[in-house]
C-alpha cells in the first residue's frame, strides 16, 4: 500500500503509463510507441505465446478456469423436474436448431388427453401453428411456430414440467 | 395455530437470496431458486435444492415476472415464498397471489403493504396513530395549495411523490417563485417513473441524520424492537455505510424513538419484520418511511442482537409468537456494514465486468455476505451491490479498526469496486467522530484522496 | 508500568501468523513478518508491513531458526515477538533470548514454559497446589519401580514421557508381563524424539474426554478463567473440533474445574495465556498438561466471550492488568470449529499440492481463519492445516445446523482435504447427542461414509 | 526489508523504477522504454521462460503480485544501485550466477571500517576464501566461496540489510 511517488517531473505521470499498460493489455497488443518532441513512450510485449496467455496473464486475471467453485457449468445436477431442460447446450458448431420454452410451466403435447398431438415428429409447421401448450396456474399458454420448419425430434415427454429456455422441440427451419 | 413450511421458493437473487438459502438450510427447509438465463452460474442456483430459470436477464421479464415465478413454486412444490428486497418485495398484488395461490409469503399482509407504498397514505396513517411526521400536506392539488403550505411551513420545503421511496422522486425548494414549475415537472416525472403523478410537500430538514429502528412483530399482535440502525453515509439517497446502534442517541432518544416504532407497528397490525425509517434532526425525530420487508442493512442488527433475523421472519410467517424475542434487546457491542459495489468509487457510475480475482478477510468479527466469486460477472442487468462486509466489536472505535482491517485485507480484481472509497471513508474525521449526516459522503467527497487509495490498491 | 509495543514480529507462519498479524493491526501496530523460502507468497508475508525471508523450507532452518529470526527482529526494528503456537512457542529457550535481547516476548515468562514443559514436573507442582491429578509415579528409575507403582494403581495403566505432550510419547499398558519391555522400548523411543528418555506412569482412563480451561492472567498475579472447550473429537491424539462450552459440563463440575484452572495458574505465578488440558472422566477431572501459548482452538473462546484472546495476549505482555477482563464470563450460545486439513479424509494422510480453487463459506456467525487462496500451494514441509471453519450460535442445536450449512458451502479444490470428514462427523448421532469421548471418532471412522461424502461433493 | 537507497539525483527516481516495474509486471509487459531529452529508461524482459511463471500463473493469487519486497518474477531494471540486489532475478537462460546470504543480518565488506574489502570487482576468488561478513547479535559470519570464481559484481553497499537468499555477488565461475 504505498502512495504513489511523487512523480520525477521530467518524466511522464505514472498513473499515464498505467493507463497505457491497460489499454495494451485491454486490446492486446504487442507495442506501443509515443513520441512528441521531448518525450518517447515504447511498450512492447514480443513474442507473447498466444496459448499462454489465459494462464500466464498475469496479475488480473488467474482464476477466470475455475469459474464458481466447483462446476457452475451444470447447472442442473440431473433431470430433474425443474432443472433438466437448460442443461442440455447445443453441440456447437452443428446446425441445430431448437424451439425453447419462453414459459415457466407444464408441458402438454395436446389440447386434452384425448386430442392427438399438435406435432410429430417429421410434421412440416407452418408459421402461426400450434406446437404445444405449456400451462401455469391453469391458464394454457399455447406455444406457436415463429418460422415454418419440420420437427425433427420432441425432446420431452407429455406432462413434463419446463423452465424458461428448456428445449422442447429439435428442429429443421425451412 | 402455525402452518409447516417445508419448502421456499425464493423469488429474488443475489446476496440476498443466498441470505435467505441460509437461513432455510439452517432452519431444515429445502429450497427453491428462481434464476434468469444471466444468473444461471449464481451461487444463489448452486446452493439451492432446486433451481427454476424463469427468463431472460431483463428484470421485468425474470424476478419481476410474477406468473413464471408462481408457475416455478407449483411446479417445485413449494409452500413458502421469501422475497428478498426489492424486485417483488414490496408489491402488495405479488404477496396477494402468492396467498391466493394457498401458499405462505413471508412477510405481512399485502394492506401492510399498500399502506406503506403510498408515502400520503403512510404519512397520515403514522400521524393518526401519534408518530411524528414533519409539517407537510397531503395530495397537492395544484400550485395554489403548494404555495400556501410552503407558506405556512416556511422554506425550504421538499416535493416528494406519493408513490416513491428510498430517496427517488424529491425535490427541494428554496424559493417560492420556482415551486410552481418544479411541482409540474415532478408530476410529470413521478408519472413517468410510478405509473401515478401524485405529489405532496414537506418541510426540508437541512442537515438531517437517517436512522431507522427494527422491528419485529407476530400474528397475534405482539411487536417489539431490535434496536436501531444509523445509515446516513449515503451518496444518491443511496445507503453506503450502516452501523448499529447509532452513536449519537441518547439512551431517552433511542428509547423513545423504539418505542414510537413499536406502536407504530401495533397501530397497523403488522406482523413480520419492518422498519421504521426516521430523520432525525437534532433530538426531534420524524417517520419518513417504512420498510415492510427485509433490509439491506439488517446484519447490523443481527451482530448486536445475536439474532438471525431471516430466520425469525420464517418462523413468524408460520404463525408462531415472538416467544423468545418478546423482551428488551440491549445492544452488544458495535456493528459497520459496508455495502462492496462494482462502481466507480467516485462517480459511483456502475461498472458490470468479469471479476478475475476475489479475495475476501476473515477472522474475528468479519461477517462477508456476498454471492460473487472468481470469475463470477457482474451482470450490468442488476444492481451493482456485489456484496456486505460486516463487522462486530465491543465498542464503536473497535469497529472502526477492524473494518480498516478488514477492507485493507479484501481483494476483487478485475472490476473497478467501490473498496476504494470505503478505506478512505473510514479514515475521515467526520465518520470516525461519528458526528455526520445525510449529506456528510456527497458533501466531502473527495476523488483525488480516493483515486490515491485506488492507486494504493495496486501498488 | 507498562511497556510500549511499536512493532511486533510474528515468529510463526499459515494461519496462526494472520491471525497476530490482524490483531496487531487492529490494535495499531506494524508487524513484521519471517517467511521460509517456501512461504514466500504466503499471506501472513502480503499482509504484514515488512517480511524478512529466514531460510529455507526445512522448518529446522527457518521457523525454528531462532538466529535468524532474533536477527530479522533486530534489522527490521521490532519490539516485541509473538510466537504463535508451535515451532517456537514453548521454548523456554526463545523467550529468554528475546527478552535478552530487549525485546518483548508475547508470552508467559520462560520459567513457566520450563516447568509445564516437563511432564513430570507439572504433575509434581499442580499436585503441590491442590490440583487433582491421576495417581501416578516421577520419572521411573526402572522396571521394578514401574511394576510396583502399576500394582499400586492397578491396570490399565500409561506410559508417557517426561519431555512429551499432545499425546506424542504415550503407551498403555493393560498385562503387567508386557511393562518392563514396553518402558524399556518407550525410553528409547522418547529418546530418539525428545533427546530424553525420562518416563512416568499414570491410571489410564478408559473412556475420557479432554475439557480444557483457556486462562488468562497479569503480571500483577491477577488471574481468570475465560471458560472450557471440549476438544475429545480427536485423531491421532489431534483435535479435528473444538466445541465452546462443554455440552456435558454441569454447572458445578465447570466452576469447579475453572477455579481449579484459575487456582494453578496462580500457583505458578503465571502470566498472559494459558490453557489447562483437563482429562474428564465421568464428573473427576485430572490435570493432564498446560500449554502456555495460544491455542488453535483460541477461536471457540473468543465467540462465545466476545474477546480477542490475542489482542488481550499482546495487551498483557505490555504489563497492562487484567482490567475489564476481571469479572465472571458467562457463556453467549455455542461456538463449534472445524480443522480443515489438506489430508486424506480416511487414513488422515497428509497430501499437500496446490489448491485449484477455494471457495469459503460466509453469513451469519460463520468465522474462516485461513492463510489459503486460489492457487495456493500446501508445502509439505509444514503441518497440514489449511484453515479453521467456526461457527456461532445461539445454542448448541443450532450451531450444528450452522456449522454444516457452513461446511457444505465449502469448496477447496485440487487437493483432497477433510472437509468429507467433517460432513460425516456433524452427522452422527454422537456427535450430535455431545455425548462423545476421546475414543469416539477412531473408534466409529466409518471409510465407507465418509467417502460417500467425498463422492457428494464432486456431484 | 527493502530499504530504500538514497537517490542519485542525475537518475531517474528509484521508487519511480520500482512502480514502473510493477506495472511491467501488472501487465505482462515484455519491454518498457521511456525516454526524454535527458533520461533514457527500459525495462525489458527477453526471453521470459515458462518455468517461472510459478509466479506469473498462482491462481488465485490476489497475492502474488505484491509479494514481499523480493519480488521473484520483478524485471528490475538493469544492475540497479543498490537496493535491487535482492530484487533483481537472474534473467534466467543466461549463464549468470549469484552468492546469495545463507544468514539474516547486516552486509559488511571488510572486516573493519579500516580495513580493505574482502573482494572487488574482477578479484579471482579460491574456494574457502572470505568474500563477506554477515553480522547479527553481534555475531561475525564470515561468508566463504563455495568453488573459486571470479567476482562479476558486488549487489549491495557496505552496511546493507540481507535477508536469508538476498543475492550479494553476481559470480562466474572458475
Amino acid at each position: 500500500m504505498s502512495s504513489e511517488p511523487r512523480d520525477n517531473n521530467t518524466l511522464p505521470d505514472l498513473r499515464y503509463i498505467r493507463e497505457l499498460a491497460k489499454v495494451f493489455r485491454q486490446y492486446d497488443l504487442d507495442e506501443i510507441e509515443i513520441e512528441n518532441g521531448e518525450q518517447r513512450v515504447l511498450l512492447r510485449r514480443s513474442d507473447f505465446p498466444a496459448g499462454s496467455a489465459s494462464a500466464a496473464s498475469g496479475a488480473g486475471r488467474p482464476v477466470v478456469e475455475y469459474q464458481v467453485p466447483a462446476a457452475p457449468a451444470a447447472p442442473a445436477p440431473s433431470p430433474s423436474p425443474a432443472g433438466g431442460g437448460a442443461a442440455a447446450p447445443a453441440p456447437a458448431g452443428t446446425s441445430e436448431a431448437f424451439i425453447t420454452s419462453p414459459f415457466v410451466g407444464t408441458f402438454y403435447r395436446s389440447s386434452s388427453p384425448e386430442s392427438p398431438s399438435f406435432v410429430e415428429v417429421g410434421t412440416t409447421v407452418q408459421r402461426g401453428q400450434t406446437l404445444c401448450i405449456v400451462e401455469a396456474m391453469k391458464l394454457f399458454n399455447e406455444l406457436e411456430a415463429e418460422f415454418p420448419c419440420v420437427i425433427e425430434a420432441v425432446l420431452l415427454d407429455n406432462a413434463q414440467p419446463v423452465e424458461y429456455g428448456s428445449k422442447l422441440f429439435r428442429i429443421r427451419k425451412l | 395455530m402455525t402452518v409447516e413450511i417445508r419448502k421456499v421458493l425464493i423469488a429474488n437473487r443475489g446476496e440476498i437470496a443466498l441470505r435467505v438459502i441460509r437461513a432455510c438450510r439452517e432452519l431444515g427447509l429445502k429450497t427453491v431458486a428462481v434464476y434468469s438465463t444471466a444468473d444461471a452460474h449464481s451461487l444463489h442456483v448452486r446452493f439451492a435444492d432446486e433451481a427454476v430459470c424463469i427468463g431472460p436477464g431483463q428484470a421485468a421479464q425474470s424476478y419481476l415476472n410474477i406468473k413464471h415465478i408462481i408457475a416455478a413454486a407449483e411446479l417445485t412444490g413449494a409452500d413458502a415464498v421469501h422475497p428478498g428486497y426489492g424486485f417483488l418485495a414490496e408489491r402488495a398484488e405479488f404477496a396477494e397471489i402468492v396467498q391466493k395461490c394457498g401458499m405462505i409469503f413471508i412477510g405481512p399482509d399485502p394492506i401492510h403493504m399498500q399502506v406503506m407504498g403510498d408515502k400520503v397514505r403512510a404519512r397520515q396513517t403514522m400521524a393518526a396513530a401519534g408518530v411524528p411526521v414533519l409539517p407537510g400536506t397531503g395530495v397537492l392539488s395544484g400550485a395554489v395549495e403548494a404555495l400556501a403550505a410552503a407558506e405556512r411551513i416556511g422554506l425550504p420545503v421538499i416535493l416528494k411523490a406519493s408513490a416513491g421511496g428510498g430517496g427517488r422522486g424529491m425535490k427541494i425548494i428554496r424559493d417560492m417563485r420556482a415551486l410552481p414549475s418544479t411541482l409540474e415537472t415532478a408530476q410529470l416525472e413521478a408519472f413517468k417513473a410510478f405509473g401515478c403523478g401524485d405529489m405532496y410537500l414537506e418541510r426540508y430538514v437541512q442537515s438531517p441524520r437517517h436512522v431507522e429502528v427494527q422491528v419485529v412483530a407476530d400474528k397475534h399482535g405482539d411487536a417489539v424492537h431490535l434496536l436501531e440502525r444509523e445509515c446516513s453515509v449515503q451518496r444518491r439517497h443511496q445507503k453506503v455505510i450502516e452501523e448499529a446502534p447509532c452513536s449519537v442517541l441518547s439512551d431517552e432518544l433511542r428509547a423513545d424513538m423504539c418505542a414510537t416504532a413499536v406502536k407504530a407497528a401495533k397501530a397497523i397490525g403488522y406482523h413480520s419484520l419492518g422498519t421504521f425509517e426516521f430523520l432525525l434532526d437534532g433530538d426531534h425525530f420524524y417517520f419518513m418511511e417504512m420498510n415492510t420487508r427485509v433490509q439491506v442493512e439488517h446484519c447490523v442488527t443481527e451482530m448486536i442482537t445475536g439474532i438471525d433475523l431471516v430466520q425469525e421472519q420464517i418462523r413468524l410467517a408460520t404463525g408462531e409468537p415472538l416467544a423468545h424475542l418478546n423482551r428488551e434487546h440491549k445492544p452488544r457491542g458495535h456493528a459497520i456494514e459496508c455495502r462492496i459495489n462494482a462502481e466507480d468509487p467516485v462517480t459511483f457510475a456502475p461498472r458490470p465486468g468479469t471479476i478475475s480475482a476475489v479475495h475476501f478477510p476473515g477472522g474475528f468479527g468479519v461477517r462477508v455476505d456476498s454471492h460473487v466469486y472468481t470469475g463470477y460477472t457482474v451482470s450490468p442487468h442488476y444492481d451493482s451491490m456485489v456484496g456486505k462486509l460486516i463487522v462486530h466489536a465491543p465498542d464503536r472505535p473497535r469497529a472502526i479498526q477492524r473494518m480498516r482491517r478488514a477492507l485493507g485485507e479484501c481483494v476483487i480484481e478485475g472490476i473497478p469496486t467501490n473498496l476504494p472509497l470505503h478505506r478512505w471513508l473510514l479514515k475521515q474525521p467526520a465518520f470516525v467522530s461519528g458526528k455526520y449526516d445525510t449529506h456528510f459522503l456527497e458533501a466531502n467527497l473527495d476523488p483525488e484522496a480516493i483515486r490515491a487509495e485506488v492507486d494504493a490498491e495496486q501498488a
